[in-house]
Order: C-alpha cells, then structure tokens, then sequence
C-alpha cells in the first residue's frame, strides 16, 4: 500500500469536498482529517453545513465534487449500505426510528438475521444486542415499541444500531439537543469507552462543555467553509464560540435583578393526568410573580410537558387550580386562558407551534386571526396582517424572503422566532416558555434569552420549562425542579449550585438537602 | 407571484395537451381516427348552441360537488360520499317543492335549494360528527351513507313522490324550475337552466371563505396541521363537523340544483349518481382551488358532453372520452414529470454546448 | 328455512360477497403498509374481472376445469400490470396518491369497456365465460359433522383461500425480513433509507401486490359471480375493500373479517328475509341494514384506526 | 383497418329517405336483454333494405346517466335521424321535450307512453303475459312446489313481472309457493347471487330473475347448485337467454319470457317507410300481437303443451293477466 503514516492514521479525510443543492453549496471546498481513536467535534452555526457533510460521510449525499477517503483508501459511497460496509455509522439530528416497530426491530432494521426464506430470526438478533447494551451500559427495554420509550433510550437504540452493524466509525448529529443532564454524562462516558477500543468519533454539538469534556480535536464550520481545527485542550470556550460565530458572544445573559410583583399564575395542589391515566402531575402548588423568571428543572418526562399543557388549556387536570392574573382559568379553553394572558412557545415548534404550510403571516396571526384588528365580521384583513407581520419580522430580525413566504422554507431557528414574535408582541401575563432553544445555536439562545428577560422587565411572568441547566441557571430568578410530577422545592438562582439541582432532579426535596447541609455544618 | 401564476396555469394546460395527444395515440394504435373523434368531440360539445347548452348545464353540478370535495379535503378529509349527499339534496328539493306547489317560485327555488343543502349537510354532517366525536374513519362513513342514500331515496320516491306505480317523482310545476323560456331560446332547446349562475357564485364566495374568512383560516389550518390549531384554541371537534357539513351541503345544492334545473323531477336510480365520483376528479384536476374547479368542471362537462357525439358520428368507442379524461388528471397528478423532463432538456443542453 | 339450512345459507352467501373483497383488501393492506394509499383498488378490480374474463373465454377449451383458476392468475397478472402506473405515479413522478388511484378508477372501466369492443366486434359486454369457478365440498372437511356441512360443503373454496391468505399476509408482514422493510417505508421511509433499504424497490413491491390481489379479487367476480365482464361487474366492491381495510386498522387478518364482517351484514339482510318476526318487514330496512350496521359497528366498538404513519406521503431521496 | 367507416355510411345510404336511431337508456345494445333485442330488429331491418351502419342509415346510441336523454335526442336529430326509438319508461320526458321541439322528427317510446303528440307512437308491452307463462312453466316444472322470482328495483315494469310470475304460477299450480325478492339495484350481481343461494337453498328449484346485469348472478348461483346436485333452473328474461344457461353440455334456463322488441322495431320501421308512422297512437304489444312470447327451452313436451294452451287462452281473452302485484 503506497499509503503513508499519516493517512493511514486518519479514520476518514475529506479533499476538496462539496455538496452543492442547486445552486447553494451548504458544503463549500471542504478539506478535514479525522484521526482514528479519537473524538473529533464539529461546531458551527445552525445552516452552517456540518449535517450535510455527515451525510456525505454516511453515504446518504453523493458530493457534488471531491473525494472521500475512508482508512486511507479512496471511496465512492451511493448508499448507507456501502458506508456501513466500510464501518461507518451515524446518530441523525432527528433520531430515524420506526415509532411503531420495537426495539429488537429498529435495531435489526436493515440487516436482519434470517433463517430459511427471509423468516426473521429475531432471537438471534436478541442476544447480541443484550451482550452490546450490556459491555457499553446501554439500557434498553427490547420488546418495547420505540413510541412508548424515552427520548434518552431512543439515543441509545440510534447508538446500538450502530454497534450492531460494527461501526467503528460512529457520527453523532447533535446528540446531547434531546438529552437530560444525567443521560449526557452517560453518553459522554460511553463515547470515551468507544474511544478506548479504537474506534473513531465524530460529535456535532453546540453545546461547548461538551466540547471541552470530550473532545480531543474540534473544526469549526461557517457557511459552508472550514474556519479551521483546533485542539480542545489549547482552547476555551470562549475562543471557540467567537471563532464559529465570527463575533464575541456573551454566554452570561445581562439581567439586572428582578424586581417581582404580585403573583401572575398561582398553582394550587394541581393533579394532572396524561392520556393513559396515569398521574403525571402531582398535587403540585407553586407561583409566577410580575416581574420573575421562574424556571422550571427536571429531567424529561417528570411531569413538565402535562404541567404546561394543563396550564395552556390543552389537558384538563384532575383536581386543584390554576389562576392567572386573578382569574381562576383552571380547565378553561384553550383560547380562554389565551385570552386570560397567556403566551406560550411550545415545545415542539413544528408540531403545535406553526403551520409551516401557510405563510409567516399567516401564523404570526395563529393566535388572534379570529378578531380585531387581524379580521373583522369573520372577514381576515390581509392588509393588516401582511402589514403586522413585516413590522415583526424588522423587529425581531426574522429572516425571511417575505411575510407571504411558507414558513417551513425558513430555518430552524427563524421558524422559532416567528413564535417568539407572536407570543411575546401580545405582551401577555405570563409568558411559558418550553424548551425555547432546543437544536438552536449559541448566537440564537443569546437572543431568545434576551427576549425572555425583556418580558420579564416589562412586569411579566415568565415560566421557563428546560432541560438544560445552564439555561435554567442563566435566565431564571426562582428556580423550581420537579421530580415525578411533585415540587421538590423552590430556589434562587443566584444561590444554588448545578450540584443541589443535580440532587433534587435526582428526587432528593430541598428541606432533606437542607437538613443534611446543617448536619454537616452542625458536626 | 405572476411567475407563480403562470406555472399554475401551465400545468393543466400541457396536462390537457398530453391527455389528447395520448388519447390520440391510443386511437391510432387500435385503429381510429383521432382527428375524426376529436372533431366530434369538439363539435359535440361547443359546436351550437344547443351543445353548448347542455355542456353548461352538465358542469353545473361538477362545480358544486367538486366545491365540496375540496373543502373536506382542505380540512383534511377525504369526503367520498359526494354521490350521497348530492342525491340526498336532489330528493329533499323536489320532495319540498312537491310538498308546497303552489307556493310563489321565487319561495319555491330557495327554500328547494335550502331544502337540498341542509339535507346534503346533515348527510356528510353525520360523517364529521362521527369523526369528531368517535374517531370513526370518514372514508367508511361515506361509502356506507352512499348506499344508504340510494336506498332509501328510492324508497322515498316510489312510496311517496311518485304518481301512482311509476318509477319516477311527479314534475316539479313550472314556477319551481330553474330554466326559463329565454335560457332554452337562447340555447336553441337545451336543458341550460340558471343553476350554473348559482353555481359560479357559490364558487367564488368559497373562494372567498376559503381564503379570506376566519372559518377557511381554520379549516385550512386543521387540514394541515391539527396539533397547531388546537394550540391556537380553535375547536378541532367544531372545525371538523363544520367542513364536512359545508362540503355535503355544497354538494347537497348541487343535487337540489341539477334537480329543480335539470331533471325537474327524480327517478328511482340503479346506481348512485356518478356526479359524485365526477366531482371529485374535478377538484383533484383543479387543485382544490375554487375558481380552478369551474374551469375543470367546463372541461369535464365539455368532454362528457361532447363524447355522447362522439358514437353518433364516428365508430370510435365513446369511452375513448374517459380515457382522455384520466389522462389529464394523471398527467396533473404527476406534474413532477414535465418538471423532470424540463430539466433533463435543460442539462442535455448544457452538456451539448459544452462539448 | 330450518336452522341448518339458515347456517349454511349465512356461511355461503357471506363467502359470495367477501371472498373479492378478502382479496382486494389485503392488497390494500400491503399498498398502505408500504406507504403507498391505494384508493385506486376499484379500477384494479375491473382489469382483473375483465382480463381474466377474455383469458377464459379463449382458452377455455385448452385448459378446460383448470380455466378458472388459470383465469384468477391472469387476472391478478394483468391487475399487477395495471397497478404499475398508479407505483410510477406515485413512487417516481411524486403523484398525490389519492389522485393516481382516482386515474386508476378512471382509466381502468373505460379500458375495458372500450378493449371489450374492440375484442368483441363492437359489443360493449364479454359474451358468457363457459368454465365458471363454482362451489365444491372442500375434501376431508366437510365429512366433520355439522360444522362440515355448514362451512365445507358446496362452499366458494376461493373464500377460504381467501381466509388462509389473510393469516400468510400476516405472516409475511411480520414475520419476515420483506415484511418488516416494507412496513417500515410505511411508517419512516426516511429511516429506511439511512438504513440501506431501498425505499422506491419496498414501494413498488407494495403497490404490485396490491395490484396483483386486486387483480384476484376482481377476477373473482367475474369468474364465480357475473360470469362475464359488463360494466358494472365492479360497482363498488373496491371502495368497499377500502374500506374493509380500513375498518381492520391496516391489518391483513382485521381486512379479511372486515370483509367477512361485510358479507355477513349482507347475508344477514337476505336471510332475514326468511326469520318468520321479521320478514313483513319492509323491503328498505334490509336493504339498508348491512351498510347501517357498518356505520354503527365502526362507530361504536371498533372505535378508531390508524394508518401507518408515512401512508400517502411522497419520498423523495435526497443525493 | 380504418374502423371510422362511418363517412362511406353516410355516401352509401344517400337518398334514402329514412335514417333511423335507437336511443338506449343506461345498458347499451348488448344489455343480453330488450335493448340487444331491439337492436338486433333495427340490424336486420336496415340490412333488408340495404342501409349501412352510421349517419343516414341506421345506429344506436347509449346513454351513461340519466341527464343524457335529451342531449342525445338532440345530437340525433341534429345529425338527420327521422326516426328515433327511445327504449324506457325513464325517457319519456326527454322524448315529449324533443318532440315538442321538433314536429319533423319521429319518436317511437318503449315502454310508456306518451300522448297526444302527432309524432310519436308509445309501445308498450304486456310483458305480464309472458311472465304468466313463465310462472305457469316453473311451476309445473317444480319438483319442490317453491319457486323464486328476483327483481332488480321495484318499478312499474317489473311488477308486470311479478304480478304474470305469480299469477300464472298459483293458476297452474295452486299450493305452490312463490319468494319474492329484490336487489335493490340491477347493477349487484353478487348480492343477486346471495338471494339466489339462499332461494335454492331454501328449496326454491327455479327463479325467474329480472334483475339486469344482476341477473348474471342468479345463472353462477344456478350452476352452483347444480353442481351439488340440485336439479335447479333459472328463468330467462326478456330475451332468449339459453346463452347465460348453458351448464357442462346442458342447460339450465327452464324457459325464457320474450320481448321481442325486435319484431316490433321492424313492424313500425317499415310502416314509417310506408307513410304510415302510427303518430299519436298507444300501441300494445301482447301475446297476440306477438310482441312477448315464451321460449321452449328446457321445458318437456308435456308442459309446454299446457303453455302453448294456455297461451291460446290469453290470446283468445279467456284469460287475463293481473298488471300489479
Ligand atoms: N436537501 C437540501 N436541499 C437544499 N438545501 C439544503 C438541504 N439540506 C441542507 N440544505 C441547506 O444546507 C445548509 C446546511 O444545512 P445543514 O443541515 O448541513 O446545517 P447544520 O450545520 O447541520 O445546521 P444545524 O446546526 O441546524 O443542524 C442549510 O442552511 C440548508 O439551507
Ligand atoms: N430537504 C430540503 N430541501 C430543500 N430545502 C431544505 C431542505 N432542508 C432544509 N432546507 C432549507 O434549509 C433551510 C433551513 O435549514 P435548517 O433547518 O437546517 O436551518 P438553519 O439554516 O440551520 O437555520 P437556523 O440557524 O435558523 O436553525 C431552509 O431555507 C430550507 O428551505
Ligand atoms: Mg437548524
Ligand atoms: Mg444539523
């Protein structure tokens, strides 16, 4: 083999790489060495390319010019068969999992073990994927059905699926965006084993931290291009969220201190149940004060998305109340408690939050279409509400073509603050925030916090619902967890630690961490 | 925005010519003369008066049903039962008009119309308040309450409408109908009645609900995205029994019309009404949008019209027409066809002038 | 009417009935578990019914009793044939499914009808197919007591068939590696694809199956119950086999029941006629019996389905 | 092949004075029923006096829903037919429309009639009669005294039918039992098939069937049974239809009810021709006026011998035949 030292040591090379979509090259001249047996982090922008170049490597893209070498041979992949061959395997952005198949199915899905004429052989499938989740503490329930399990395990049914075709080349795509504090150490500790055997990884990540825990090389990507690679260990964040951004970005979002009022939203001894009866939200009491950020912590799935959506009006809670602004809105209708002063960025923006058919116009006016002044007599007045939405977008920078474009042809993030726009231009009460910069970049979280705040000065409420501490951390002035649907107690944010929050998310009340600090202090 | 026009319109116009030059293909192969048949056709359709007559009044009802389908569809419901509601709307008009006769025509025409609409609305009605309330399929619904239309309104007919053993209701009196001496003058005898005015109207007002009211903001909003429009507050359960009421009493009308218009009585049927099914070709030809299913309309009701000529002058099989007739709508279907070969010319192209 | 004689009068009129729409229906399932919605299982039923029609009224004589089940093949051939335009409208030109199955509906009676006159010498109808597909006792079966008579004795074996083929499609489906790829382009085409299966070969092979079934299906009709094709050989029974799909929630064995489910509806309605309480009743109230019965049953205990999640939805690979 | 003959049609059958065209309603010329029959008398008689197919000769149209009847009317007398026969009751108000419009234009309806209008003739038939026949046929032929009688929809025309069937079976035999029964459409062969099953499996051992393409459903039932042993037949309608009948070498339609739609199109085509268009007129077509009859089929001598009586009797006026149920 003519290879020399140096190429035989880089997992995959990338020369002169790119991908173009009609016109647009989302990967421009694109030149990148990944060495073997480490992690290699890709950081840019949201739109900046690193997806389509994974893609690329996975074999689902064919590049428009340029070669990819994979173990210093030169290949020529047109399918995710030919990527999986050569031992290269990817985590998607968006998990690609079957929701009705089980686990045993998504995992096989593709290269399944069969006996005679196609019959599927799934037992034995069974026992090399119990031994993988067993040898890398990967915890899976393999006769559930994708739809019924968590988030975090449908990360580790993406991340077995590739153990099971033996990659050892592994891409992940944004791992960390679904994942709760605890499940992330997990995969961190996990990526580390992997490297220890040898394998290869590359992590797409916006989240910094991550970087600098894990990382040992990271490449910086801005339209396209390659700004350039580092190595972690001789960089800070900092350094790094300026070199992908182009400008200096702040981290720590300006606030001043709050300054709370009378309560906006009081929780009395609240119950919800989900749709399958079961109790999610548990004789839970708290309150939104004018003026506060109250944010709300816990892992997902402890009664969060039921608390909101009883709150918003989408579920009836089984008993207790719920007042905004003086006004007992417990089971009312959606629209009533809109109506009341509520503004809510939900959850999952492309599901509840837009109707990305229709125009940003259009949904901008999602919330008041139905009167005055967006429509008169059940007549909509197009003038005005074109004429409303070029006012938003100028304000709230969305970038757009135009107010009549279709909403699904703006970027993820833009689709956000098209939600933000409306929820907060209403000036509302209370303002529930869930989740608001999931999958979004360093340089759109600045904003949306800042926008957050704004409401908050103004002599709002503001609920904020996230599963990133630092986000908690950085825009809340009270900070609530929950844990299986109960109130494990109420902090400052100004005087709590990632560690007492670690602990109540963890199911530990704040009076029993309390007790325990005395003690220490008391001995 | 005029580029978006253009390509809006430029799709059904080369589909239409694709559909005929396929059509013409087929004839050639198996032995017929196309341009014989086409003449027919042509002639049969827009060749007097008359013709023309009768072409405008078989459009009358495609408008109405095809209005229909489009508005269930914009809700996200695939509405088959248009047979149904349309002859449930054919038999309360003339069963009203029969039930008050002497009333005044003008009297007799709304509230025959109003009778065929609030009986095509509660038709479909059933279906949307089953889908809303019990999750039932809208599809199965629809196909059931077909039959169940054609039975029982044959029943209604024979039992009370008709005059003594016959097989059809009494004629409607003269004040009732929708055609007038000046209408049949004009169209040398035709049976073009003033139900196509009423048609067009309509039209343009759903054109108008759909786009510019609150009530389409919400249909068109629960067609595309359900989760979004109950976090809006709307009322999916309402929204939901509202467009199929809409789509069954617009197709209601177009029964009440064909049949205070066009038959100026009703018969026992065979089968469900084919209007039905033809109106939903119709809305498909026309994407959906209101205005677009006046002119997919004509050009249906040109071809079933103008294919009835077809027989009487040539030896072509008529149902050369309805093969015409698929063409088209599968030519519109798969638009992305033209698109590909219009790219496919374009790099051949390229490459040619590069080498 | 004694009992015995109701029994076997239900068991073999629902068989009449339900046996095309078993198998129509369960081509449906397959379409809608690879994604693809078929609402064009109408327009397979005629080429199916017709073709099989001209195969046995020419061939009759070469292959004698053999005609009509050579005669259910050839449908199902030419309705796999037919079924192709509604795979490349839909898998390859990005068609809205439901507009290529309404072309299917379209299309397929008009073809045939006007194929009938160009075969036939300008007749709009095939004359009478002479080897029809009629009832047999099925062997060893119907010499149980009882239950012989009443399920296995002059019964259309094409319905049991029919049975039996619903429990294999279920087998294929989840028991085997095509099963498994095919629902899973119907469920997340996309993740099929980062898997390596080729979602447009999945596709295509669903739509086929539906067509090649279809296909039986209509042929059936023509074979056992009109003994010609005409125009209204297929009036309806693929909308009803939609529907039966539908009502058994995308399931091959739900679809055969549902089909079952609508025969009997419908031999309830005939034999009705003949328990002593109810025959003075009028003549409407059977007729519309079976598809009342339908809605309230849907309604009321069968409570609502779900389509695979990617059913109707375009897949375009991105390269 | 150029099958577009119809141009050399129109130059062969220049100077012929009569152009003649037969409208049908929703089943065309090869309805294997009255329509084929009245086609086939149309055939013959444009044969006979040397007229070609197509424009100024002779031809048929069909009609595919029912608002197409005055459009063809129209598009026939456009195109210099003089002489239209418009088969079925439901085109009645298409053919007093056209008429109206167009004195210069021959009308012949089937089926209903239409008064007062000097260019147009009503025939209607008794088919009551024939079906008395059929009903005395399949009842004497009856091993199991149960025969069956399947409508398509309930209608004038059919509860002629009916009403001959049942009567002409109870005056054979009078303890015989005849089921009545109907599809509810004339377009559901297998629900025609189901009652069928069920009318055989019952004991009924011959069913005259009146149902459309329906019918077809009741020849498949017929040969099921016949498979399994029963001795079953079915009763052809309208036409001859030994055709549908035919069963491993032998045949099971017992005996059918004849229209014949064909004697009557040629008698009232000539007299046209002649000058002698009976306008204005109700002609009514019976056993006498051999406009229905009844076809021998399977029926032994024996029987037949009766019918043949029988027949003389209704003609000679000894017997009437009910028109209602
Ligand atoms: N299939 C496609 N067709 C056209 N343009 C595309 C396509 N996929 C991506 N793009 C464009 O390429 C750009 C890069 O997209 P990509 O998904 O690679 O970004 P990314 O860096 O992964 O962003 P994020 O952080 O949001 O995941 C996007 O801005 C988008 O405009
Ligand atoms: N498959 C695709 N086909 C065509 N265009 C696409 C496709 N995927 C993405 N795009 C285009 O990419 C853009 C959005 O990409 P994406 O959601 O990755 O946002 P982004 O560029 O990362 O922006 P943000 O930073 O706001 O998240 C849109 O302009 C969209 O039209
Ligand atoms: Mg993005
Ligand atoms: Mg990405």
């Amino acid at each position: 083999m003519q290879s020399n030292f140096d190429q035989a040591s880089c997992a995959i090379e990338l020369k002169h790489m790119t991908k173009a979509f009609g016109d647009f090259k989302a990967n421009n001249d694109i030149n990148l060495k990944i060495k073997k047996g480490q992690i290699h982090a890709l950081l840019g922008e949201n739109g900046a390319g690193k997806s389509t170049m994974m893609n690329v490597l996975s074999g689902l893209y064919q590049p428009t010019s340029g070669d990819v070498f994979v173990n210093g041979e030169k290949v020529a992949m047109t399918s995710s068969k030919d990527a999986n061959n050569l031992g290269i395997g990817m985590v998607h952005q968006h998990f690609m999992l079957v929701d009705d198949f089980t686990v045993i199915e998504n995992i096989v899905l593709g290269a399944e073990p069969t006996k005679a004429a196609g019959i599927l052989n799934l037992k034995q499938a069974r026992q090399k994927i119990m031994d993988l989740s067993e040898k890398y503490h990967l915890e899976i329930d393999p006769d559930a059905k994708v739809r019924d399990i968590s988030v975090g395990m449908q990360q580790r049914v993406e991340i077995l699926k590739l153990l099971y075709r033996d990659a050892n080349i592994l891409i992940f795509d944004e791992p960390t965006a679904v994942l709760t504090p605890s499940e992330i150490t997990e995969l961190m500790a996990i990526m580390k084993e992997m490297v220890q055997e040898g394998k290869s990884i590359i992590l797409i990540t916006h989240k910094l931290d991550e970087i600098k825990e894990v990382a040992d090389e990271c490449t910086v990507i801005r339209r396209g291009q390659i700004i350039g690679s580092v190595l972690v260990k001789n960089s800070s964040e900092q350094q790094l969220a300026d070199m992908m951004v182009g400008r200096e970005v702040s981290f720590k979002t300006d606030k001043t201190k709050s300054k709370p009022g009378e309560a906006v939203l009081k929780i009395e001894n609240l119950s919800v149940k989900d749709s399958q009866k079961v109790e999610r939200v548990k004789n839970l009491s708290f309150n939104v004060r004018a003026g506060e950020v109250l944010g709300i912590a816990g892992v997902d799935g402890n009664g969060q998305s039921e608390l909101v959506q009883a709150i918003s009006g989408l579920e009836k809670s089984s008993s207790g109340s719920i007042t905004l602004d003086n006004q007992n809105i417990t089971n009312l209708k959606v629209r009533k408690v809109t109506e009341a002063g509520l503004g809510h960025i939900p959850e999952d923006r492309q599901r509840f939050g837009l109707i990305l058919p229709m125009t940003v116009s259009e949904n901008i006016a999602l919330q008041s279409y139905y009167c005055k002044p967006d429509s008169a007599h059940g007549v909509l007045k197009y003038n005005y509400m074109n004429e409303h939405a070029r006012h938003l977008i100028e304000q709230f920078d969305i970038r757009t073509s135009s107010e009549k474009s279709e909403t699904g042809a703006l970027s993820g993030g833009n689709q956000q603050k098209v939600i933000i726009a409306r929820e907060v231009e209403r000036n509302p009460k209370l303002l529930i925030a869930a989740n608001p910069t999931r999958g979004l970049d360093v340089g759109a979280i600045e904003y949306i916090h800042k926008r957050l705040v704004d409401q908050r000065d103004k002599g709002n409420g503001v609920l904020l619902v996230s599963f990133s501490l630092d986000e908690i951390l950085n825009v809340s002035d009270r900070i609530l967890v929950m844990h299986n649907g109960e109130n494990m107690g109420i902090v400052e944010a100004s005087r709590t630690s990632e560690q007492e929050l670690g602990l109540m998310m963890a199911g530990t009340p704040l009076d029993k961490i309390k007790k325990s600090k005395r003690k220490v202090a008391d001995k | 925005m005029s580029k978006n026009w253009k390509s809006r319109l430029s799709i059904p116009l080369i589909s239409i010519l694709a559909g005929f030059v396929l059509g013409a293909i087929i004839m050639l192969c198996l032995g017929y003369d196309p341009i014989m048949t086409y003449e027919a056709l042509f002639t049969g359709a827009w060749g007097d008066p008359n013709s023309i007559g009768e072409t405008l009044r078989q459009a009358t009802p495609l408008i109405l049903t095809g209005l229909g389908f489009s508005v269930a569809t914009s809700a996200g419901f695939f509405n088959i039962g248009g047979a149904g509601q349309y002859l449930v709307g054919w038999l309360s008009s003339i069963w009203f008009v029969l039930s008050f006769p002497s009333l005044p025509g003008v009297v007799l025409i709304t509230g025959a119309i109003a009778a065929g609409a609030i009986a095509g609305g509660i038709w479909s009605g059933i279906a949307g308040v089953l889908r809303a309330y019990l999750k039932t399929n809208e599809v199965i619904t629809t196909i059931m309450l077909n039959y169940i239309a054609l039975y029982l309104s044959n029943w209604i007919v024979k039992s009370f409408l008709a005059n003594g053993d016959a097989d059809y209701s009494k004629s409607i009196p003269q004040s009732a109908s929708l055609r007038s001496p000046f209408l049949m003058e004009l169209t040398n005898n035709s049976t073009f009645h003033y139900g196509l005015f009423i048609a067009i109207v309509i039209a343009i007002i759903m054109a108008f609900v759909m786009k510019k009211t609150t009530v389409g903001y919400e249909i068109r909003s629960i067609g595309l995205n359900s989760d979004a429009s109950k976090y809006a507050g709307m009322s999916t359960k309402k929204v939901i029994i509202l467009a199929m009421t809409l789509s069954g009493l617009l197709a209601g009308i177009g029964g009440a019309v064909d049949g205070i218009g066009n038959y100026q009585n009703i018969l026992v049927l065979a089968s469900t009404p084919s209007v039905g099914f033809d109106g939903l070709a119709v809305a498909l030809l026309a994407y959906g949008n209101p205005i677009g299913i006046v002119f997919a309309s004509l050009l249906f009701a040109s071809l079933k019209i103008g294919g009835l000529n077809i027989p009487v002058v040539s030896n072509t099989p008529s149902e050369i027409v309805d093969i015409v007739i698929a063409l088209i709508i599968f030519f519109v279907g798969a638009s992305y066809l033209f698109e590909y070969i219009s790219k496919k010319m374009k790099t051949n192209k390229s490459k040619g002038g590069k080498a | 009417m004694n009992t015995m004689t109701i029994l076997m009068t239900i068991v073999s009129t629902t068989l009449i009935y339900a046996s095309p729409l078993i198998f129509t229906s369960l081509g449906g399932t397959f379409s809608e578990r690879g994604g693809i919605v078929n609402v064009g299982l109408e327009g397979i039923m005629v080429i199916g019914a017709f073709a099989s029609t001209v195969f046995s009224i020419s061939f009759n004589e070469t292959f004698g009793a053999a005609t009509p089940w050579l005669a259910l093949i050839v449908g199902g051939i030419c309705g796999l044939l037919f079924s192709i335009v509604h795979a490349v409208a839909t898998v390859n030109l990005r068609a809205n499914h439901i507009i290529s199955g309404t072309v299917l509906n379209m299309l397929a009676p008009a073809a045939a009808v006007f194929l009938t006159k160009v075969i036939y010498d300008g007749k709009g109808q095939t004359p009478i197919i002479q080897q029809n597909m009629s009832t047999t006792d099925i062997p060893l079966l119907s010499k149980i007591p009882v239950i012989g008579d009443i399920f296995f004795s002059n019964t259309l074996v094409i319905g049991w068939i029919g049975i039996l083929l619903a429990f294999a499609s279920w087998w294929v489906l989840y028991k085997t590696r095509f099963g498994l790829r095919l629902r899973s382009v119907g469920e997340n085409p996309e993740a099929a694809d980062t898997l390596g299966i080729s979602v447009y070969k999945m596709r295509y092979s669903a739509v086929l199956i539906s067509g090649m079934l279809g296909g039986i299906g209509g042929a059936i009709m023509s074979q056992a119950i009109t003994l010609n094709y005409n125009v209204s050989t297929i009036a309806g029974q693929g909308f009803m086999a939609l529907a039966a799909m539908i009502f058994g929630k995308w399931n091959p064995i739900g679809a055969m029941f549902a089909a079952l489910f609508f025969g009997f509806a419908q031999s309830l309605s005939i034999v009705g006629a003949y328990i002593p309480i109810i025959s003075g009743w009028n003549d409407v109230v059977f007729k519309v019996a079976p598809y009342l019965i339908t809605i309230v049953v849907l309604a009321f205990f069968i409570g609502k389905s779900t389509a695979p999640k990617a059913d109707g939805e375009t897949f375009i690979k991105s390269k | 092949t150029n099958r577009s003959a119809s141009n050399n049609s129109e130059s062969q059958n220049k100077g012929n004075s009569l152009a003649v065209a037969l409208l049908t309603d929703l089943n065309g010329v090869d309805d294997k029923s009255f329509n084929q029959s009245a086609w086939e008398g149309l055939t013959k008689w444009g044969k006979e006096h040397n007229l070609t197919k197509g424009l100024g000769g002779y031809d048929y149209v069909q009609s595919h829903q029912d608002s197409d009847y005055p459009v063809n009317i129209n598009k026939l007398i456009k195109n210099n037919y003089n002489l239209i026969y418009a088969i079925g009751y439901k085109l009645d108000k298409a053919v007093t429309d056209g008429a109206k419009q167009n004195p210069n234009t021959k009308f012949a309806i089937i089926d209903t009639v239409v008064p007062d209008l000097d260019n147009v003739t009503s025939l209607t038939f008794k088919d009551n009669e024939s079906a008395y026949l059929a009903g005395m046929s399949a009842a004497l032929n009856s091993k199991t005294k149960k025969i069956g009688f399947i409508g398509g929809v309930k209608g004038e025309v059919i509860n002629r039918f009916e009403a001959g069937y049942v009567a002409g079976a109870k005056a054979a035999v009078p303890d015989i039992q005849v089921d009545v029964k109907y599809v509810g459409a004339f377009d559901k062969a297998d629900v025609a098939k189901s009652i069928a099953t069920a009318m055989y499996n019952n004991g009924n051992d011959a069913i005259y069937q009146a149902a459309g393409s329906a019918g077809l459903g009741v020849f498949s039932s017929a040969k099921d049974a016949r498979k399994s042993g029963k001795e079953v037949y079915v009763v052809g309608c309208d036409r001859d239809q030994t055709e549908e009948g035919q069963y491993d070498g032998g045949n099971l339609t017992l005996t059918s009810s004849i229209k014949a739609l064909n004697t009557v199109v040629e008698e009232v085509s000539n007299e046209t021709l002649a000058g002698n268009f009976p306008g204005k007129q109700h002609k009514v077509f019976g056993l006498k006026e051999n406009g229905v009859d009844i076809s021998k089929g399977q029926l032994s001598t024996d029987i037949w011998n009766k019918v043949e009586q029988t027949k003389q009797d209704i003609i000679d006026g000894k017997i009437t035949v009910p028109e209602k149920p």
